[in-house]
């Protein structure tokens, strides 16, 4: 036997303006299984609320109806108000008899019998409610960031600021990412490693950071605030304890390797650093390209090494910790042109660039040291094209995207080429220029002033003839062809996810969009959240942005995660699926409905009639489900079923209604 | 052996002449046996396309659904391009849906299912046999030939009417004239356009088209162009003089780059004489050429011969050299050795 | 007989006095919340809706649709947020694609497609909600009563109890399973 | 240029344009005007409109300037645009439909374009198949140019390529047959479109 307590609000005149309070209060003293019934001017104030609190005692009331304003309101005011009594708060039910009801009728007795009818509902629904418990859950007081570009390190040293411990995971040997290849940085032109460099340096220093280079996600399992990774370190086979840095072994190695920092324009050693500011600021050997490794013949690294670091027998290592959150910021990589644009040349045409390896050619410390010479000959390109959007806002050969970033960045290639060729001609063939951000279309203005034709309309055809390159396009605000004879051509290609995300995605069961970007929890409210709970986004990995975008976005994880590591425990919501494990079929359907990965289908052993038997059944981490309800639609046997909202009290409801 | 019926196309009597005695003397050579759809009419090409679309399909299908009838289980090969587009679209247009199929018999009045494959000559000798049995075939290789293989536009695009998967750098005729032992040049001009049938209705606009072409081929370091479509050939060598004539009234150095079929070339390396295959009819003079870079691959082997030749020598006198310096080494150990056992046989004495 | 015949032959002689009833299920995160935005700008609708709120339109179950006509509601409105914009990401979609066959199963039965509709609302969109509401409250008064002279078969879920009641089921061990779904 | 009033474009006229881009299989919307195609056609010095400028009129409604172009008929159908357009639109497919329904509304901006086709056509019709020096004749007795070809005309005869004798096929009357039964279901075709579109012309 339920004791169920009514209590009907006033809200001043905005109920009782329009319906019969009173008459309401009547009717439901005679609905079964109610005991108590009260009104109330403001049920909300603390006076309604010390009466509610009264009559529970009282009437040894052990589930309550509120009816009053939308539950939207004040639901978390009466489950609190609940804790501090013997009712639990989940056996609670709001009838929203103001934003529902009074304020949208007129007639006082349709709106009467109308608030009596969700009065009936919420008796009915919740004389089938049961208590809920919300479980405590730990957080581990640790963040994990993988990906130590510029959104990495940001978020590592927010966090780490804050007096958490992070470990930063890079896949590549070095912090620094994409930014520390570039060379300047718009609008300001910022020598970019000269402001990305001291902050490798800062997170490598930092009590409170662990910075894995060379290593990479192997295994995830868990959800907030414990996440169990497995951390695979690649053999670099130096001994970093050992190695002083001093660089011996790099000028000796004998064997030469395409350098992929330098795009292609250099060559490295096997045993490397990704670039002499590196940061962990210790070499590694390339194990493919090593003479010692591959072939069994060498060792002169070993001789050289003063301090005796280097160990061929080095092996990956496996390291599981405990994590409280994770944050991607995996970044981008451009997309490859080269099977895309067979008119481009495909690739045939050294002299036929992309922006990143520009961003080399006019770095000081790139393989020209900073003059802009054409990788084919090393002469001096006096004419110069540079083409937009290649890759993007192109589904036909690459992606319908923007890039977002190019327009800006091409603006700076033509400003930075015609500083350093003063008598170089320099064509920028565009579609549009996007340039919405602060001092952004000042810029694209200085670079129109500093002599860049821009050019509007797509290039169609690359090809070479005497010596030159042939760019056939079309000038379409004169509506004719044009064609320039360059000594280089820039492609500003598209960004496009790095490389393993999807793999990298799944064991975190983080949403993709068809373009393999992370996806945000909400575009506009929730941009740095995931859909699973615990995991951030920062930088690229969600989608094309700049660096000043990067680094916000960057902070703004950060602050999530502050947020959630400053809690001991989380209060998990009790309102979430259930399985019914005697009907349970263990066909997964569930599971890929499922939007957090929140269900596994568990082999289970059970004794029924007096036997053993071991079937599969469905099982619902309580970490991970949001209580959505989509799966319990789909159990073909109906053996899932939404806490708070189960299928009794939703059909109870409905009873009660049609009575009316 | 393998069969194909064969559309040969308007143009196989006249001005593709060439193209058709030189593919015939190199399928009897390499064992494809081609049957000539009987009755078959013009494809239509752009024409039909520009008239009516029930046209552009209708005139393919009529030949199509004849072949279907007398050659059947046979694919079809067309060797000219702008045929081989015209049919494929038809082909395309009926496999769509059994309602297209409909009205395609409706208007030809002739059962047709659109069961054959359509082929160009460059897709027949893809197969790993014919390769074989070309390369089997070959006689002298076309070597210091230096070919930029010209497909036009209609045996790539529509790509999906084509289904050609590289329009912009196609590579079946590049590999084919590699297996004769001509050099393919890497250019950029491969499937552009030659102005087709607007080299009639559009002439003065139409004619730098052609010279676009000869250009890239020239500035790529070709000595000829190969082709594999009769009009294409047509508007490349029949104009080429016009194209040089006014290159000489503008003060520019004329082309001279004769134009070839990829099955004259192959004829040619599998023995033929020039004019057994149809070369001796081309506008462009297209002799010379041949002998000279015939004359330049005797004086190449020749040059290779030699420096083989001395190459042998030197390696021999190594290894002589090489014997010498052991025969010595072993000696003098032999002599040591001998001492030592003098040595010890002395302290075993003492 | 048929429902839609057995319906059209209850339309003689309905009272005056007659008001259609209307079950709208809102999901919390939109349509509840528009429902909400239409209250806090006092408009106006008609009284037969009443408003039974799921978390999430993903949660509607078909067998509260049945429940309701067979109970004597005249009509059915389900909502939820747009396409794409779901709370719980997908949600709506899944409800989407099982309402449209579940509506097409209801109107080969005989329903008359005006008596379950499916429309998507936002938390901004007071004012569709109110005109939905409207539209749907009209269209069924058009329609008259819906009086089913056999109820639809019940598919009511088994009261089974909890799993180690009904077996005295204990789990011994369990063994994680990645299973494809 | 003059100037062009939208707002005395016609519902008509703008579904003329659409069924134009329907006859191609193309949604006009969706050409963002990046000249690619423009940029890539071996003709588009010659034309007066450029290939993207057509697209561009049609999107806008402008009918009248469409059909009036020689664009649409200096196309030497090379599908280079529609292979290159990042948008995946049939530029090429389109030319065709502007030019059949230039043709159909009784314009001919370039007559030696039409002449040709219909000799062509004739031609088949007659023969069954091309016969080539035929053809280049009569187009040019058609068109007025007498003298074009002449001399390549006598260097085909030298060679053999071409001669006096006609070549026919044994199934002509079947061709001819063939032919008409095509153009006649495409007459059908258009007057029924026409009907659908609210009999405008």
């Amino acid at each position: 036997m339920s004791r169920i307590g009514v209590f009907i609000c006033y809200c001043g005149s905005n109920i009782a303006g329009t319906v019969d309070v009173e008459a309401v209060a009547e009717m439901a003293r005679t609905l079964p299984d109610v005991v108590h019934v009260e009104t109330n001017k403001y049920t909300c104030s603390d006076p309604g609320q010390e009466g509610v609190r009264n009559a529970i005692i009282s009437h040894e009331i052990d589930r309550v109806v509120v009816a009053a304003c939308s539950p939207r309101m004040h639901e978390p005011t009466w489950r609190k108000l609940l804790a501090d009594t013997p009712v639990n708060p989940y056996m609670l039910e709001v009838a929203n008899i103001r934003e529902q009801c009074s304020w949208v009728h007129k007639d006082r007795e349709v709106a009467t019998a109308k608030a009596m009818d969700l009065v009936k509902m919420a008796v009915a629904k919740v004389a089938r409610l049961q208590p809920l418990h919300s479980t405590e859950i730990p957080v581990h007081k640790k963040a994990l960031v993988i990906g130590g570009g510029i959104a990495g390190m940001q978020t590592a040293l927010d966090i780490a600021d804050a007096g958490f411990k992070v470990t930063i995971v890079e896949r590549e040997t070095s912090l620094g990412g994409k930014m520390v290849m570039l060379d300047k940085t718009f609008p300001t032109m910022d020598c970019s490693a000269c402001i990305c460099t001291p902050k490798m340096s800062e997170v490598g220093n930092h009590p409170n950071i662990t910075v894995k280079s060379y290593s990479e996600v192997e295994n995830v399992s868990g959800y907030i605030g414990n996440f169990e990774v497995t951390i695979r370190e690649k053999a670099k086979y130096i001994d970093y304890n050992l190695c002083t840095g001093c660089g011996a072994c790099e000028t000796k190695c004998p064997q030469k390797v395409v350098n992929d920092f330098e795009q292609g324009m250099s060559e490295r050693t096997a045993i490397y650093k990704m670039f002499p500011q590196a940061v962990p600021a210790k070499p590694v050997i390339d194990a493919a390209h090593c003479r010692k490794l591959a072939q069994g013949k060498c060792g002169v690294c070993a001789k050289v090494c003063p301090t005796g670091a280097i160990n061929y027998e080095d092996e990956d290592k496996l390291t599981t910790e405990t994590y409280g959150a994770v944050v991607f910021a995996t970044g981008y990589k451009l997309i490859d042109w080269k099977p895309l644009y067979p008119e481009y040349g495909g690739g045939a045409y050294p002299d036929v660039i992309t922006g990143l390896q520009f961003e080399r050619l006019v770095n000081a410390s790139g393989p020209t040291e900073g003059h802009i010479l054409r990788p084919s000959d090393n002469s001096e390109p006096k004419d110069v094209v540079i083409i937009k959007c290649v890759g993007s806002r192109d589904p036909n050969k690459g992606k319908a995207y923007c890039s977002r970033a190019c327009c800006m960045y091409s603006a700076k290639h033509a400003h930075q080429y015609l500083d350093k060729v003063p008598d170089g001609r320099c064509y920028v063939f565009y579609m549009d220029v996007r340039t919405p951000g602060k001092g952004y279309d000042e810029f694209y203005m200085n670079t129109l002033h500093d002599g860049a034709q821009y050019i509007r309309g797509r290039v169609s055809k690359i090809y070479q003839e005497g010596g030159k390159l042939i760019c056939k396009g079309e000038d379409t605000l004169t509506s004719q062809q044009v064609t320039v004879e360059a000594d280089m051509v820039v492609l500003e290609t598209a960004m496009v996810p790095a490389d393993g995300i999807d793999e990298l995605a799944a064991k975190f069961t983080v949403g993709r969009d068809a373009d393999s970007w992370l996806v945000e929890a909400h575009a506009k409210l929730r941009p740095v959240e995931t859909n699973t709970a615990g995991i951030y986004l920062a930088g690229t990995c969600q989608g094309p942005k700049d660096i000043p975008d990067s680094v916000c976005q960057a902070g703004a994880a950060a602050s999530k995660v502050i947020g959630l590591l400053n809690k001991d425990v989380l209060q998990s919501n009790p309102q979430i699926s259930h399985v019914n494990e005697a009907i349970c079929q263990g066909d997964g359907a569930c599971v890929g409905i499922c939007p957090y990965g929140a269900i596994q289908i568990v082999q289970k052993t059970f004794r029924e009639n007096s036997r053993k038997v071991t079937r599969p059944v469905a099982q619902v981490n309580p970490g991970l489900c949001q209580g959505c309800g989509a799966c319990t639609v789909t159990c073909r046997a109906g053996a899932m079923d939404l806490l708070g909202y189960t299928n009794e009290s939703i059909m109870r409801e409905v009873d009660a209604l049609c009575q009316w | 052996m393998m069969k194909y019926a064969y559309f040969p196309g308007c143009s196989a009597e006249t001005t593709g002449k060439s193209f058709t005695i030189s593919t015939s003397y190199v399928a009897d050579k390499i064992g494809v046996e081609l049957v000539e759809i009987p009755d078959w009419n013009c494809c239509g090409t752009s024409a039909a396309a520009l008239t009516s679309p029930e046209l552009a399909v209708a005139l393919p299908a009529r030949s199509l659904a004849i072949s279907e009838r007398e050659l059947p289980g046979l694919d079809v090969v067309a060797p000219c391009a702008g045929c081989y587009r015209s049919l494929k679209a038809s082909l395309a247009y009926a496999r769509e849906s059994q309602e297209n199929r409909d009205q395609i018999k409706r208007i030809i009045n002739a059962p047709y299912e659109a069961k054959a494959d359509v082929l160009t000559l460059l897709e027949v000798f893809e197969s790993d046999d014919v390769r074989e049995a070309i390369t089997a075939k070959v006689q002298r290789k076309l070597r210091c030939l230096k070919v930029a293989c010209y497909y036009g536009c209609a045996m790539v695009r529509p790509a999906d009417v084509c289904e050609c998967d590289n329009v912009e750098d196609p590579q079946q005729m590049d590999e084919l004239m590699r297996l004769i032992g001509a050099e393919p040049v890497s250019w950029a001009f491969k499937t552009e356009c030659c102005g087709a049938a607007q080299q009639m209705t559009v002439p003065v606009q139409a004619k730098p088209m052609i010279e676009r072409i000869f250009q890239n081929a020239a500035a790529n370091g070709a000595d000829c162009i190969v082709t594999s479509c009769p009009l294409c050939m047509l508007n490349l060598d029949m104009r080429e003089a016009e194209i040089n004539a006014a290159r000489v009234a503008r003060g520019e150095e004329p082309f001279d780059i004769p134009c070839y079929y990829f099955t004259e070339l192959i004829g040619l390396a599998m023995g033929a004489e020039p004019d057994e295959v149809g070369i001796g009819i081309h506008f462009h003079p297209a002799k010379t050429l041949l002998l000279q870079r015939e004359l330049d691959a005797l004086e190449l082997e020749y040059a290779e011969n030699e420096a083989r030749a001395a190459e042998e020598r030197k390696k021999a006198e190594m290894a002589a050299k090489i014997a010498a310096k052991k025969a010595e080494k072993a000696a003098k150990a032999a002599a040591a050795k001998s001492t030592d056992v003098a040595a010890e046989a002395e302290e075993v004495a003492r | 007989m048929s429902v839609v015949e057995a319906n059209k032959t209850a339309q003689v002689g309905v009272p005056d006095s007659w008001e259609p009833k209307v079950i709208a299920f809102c999901c919390h995160w939109c349509t509840y919340t528009g429902a909400d935005l239409a209250g806090l700008n006092r408009m106006n609708y008609p009284a037969n809706v009443r408003v039974l709120r799921i978390p999430c339109s993903g949660r509607m179950n078909p067998q509260y649709v049945i429940e309701a006509l067979n109970k004597g509601c005249d009509g059915v409105l389900v909502c939820g947020c747009h396409p794409g914009d779901c709370h719980y990401v997908t949600g709506n979609y899944y409800a989407r694609r099982r309402m449209m066959i579940f509506k097409r199963l209801l109107e080969y039965e005989g329903l008359e497609p005006e008596r379950f509709q499916v429309r998507w609302i936002s938390g901004a969109e007071a004012g569709k909600f109110r005109d939905t509401v409207m539209s749907v409250v009209e269209q069924v008064r058009a329609l008259g009563p819906l009086n089913l002279t056999r109820e639809i078969p019940q598919f009511e879920l088994p009261a089974v109890p909890d799993g180690q009641e009904a077996f005295n089921a204990v789990p011994e061990e369990v063994m994680p399973e990645e299973v494809s779904a | 240029m003059r100037s062009l009033n939208l707002s005395a474009i016609s519902d008509a006229d703008r579904r003329a344009c659409e069924a134009i881009a329907g006859e191609a299989g193309v949604n006009l919307k969706d050409c963002y005007q990046c000249g690619k195609c423009t940029a890539g056609c071996p003709l588009a010095d010659s034309m007066d409109l450029m290939p993207r400028e057509v697209i561009r009129y049609l999107q806008l409604g402008a009918i009248d300037i469409v059909l009036d172009a020689k664009t649409p008929w200096i196309c030497a159908q090379c599908v280079v645009c529609s292979s290159r357009c990042p948008q995946n639109v049939d530029i090429c497919s389109v030319m065709r439909a502007v030019r059949l329904a230039s043709k159909h509304a009784g314009k001919r901006p370039v007559p030696e374009a039409d002449i040709f086709d219909d000799e062509f056509i004739a031609n088949v019709r007659a023969h069954g198949v091309s016969n080539e020096q035929y053809l280049a004749a009569f187009y040019n007795l058609k068109s007025g140019h007498l003298m074009q070809d002449m001399g390549n005309a006598t260097r085909m005869l030298a060679r053999g390529l071409v001669g006096p004798a006609i070549h026919n096929t044994k199934g002509r009357a079947n061709v001819a047959a063939v032919i008409d039964r095509a153009l006649e279901a495409d007459a059908e075709r258009r007057a029924k479109a026409a009907e659908t579109r609210g009999g405008e012309a």
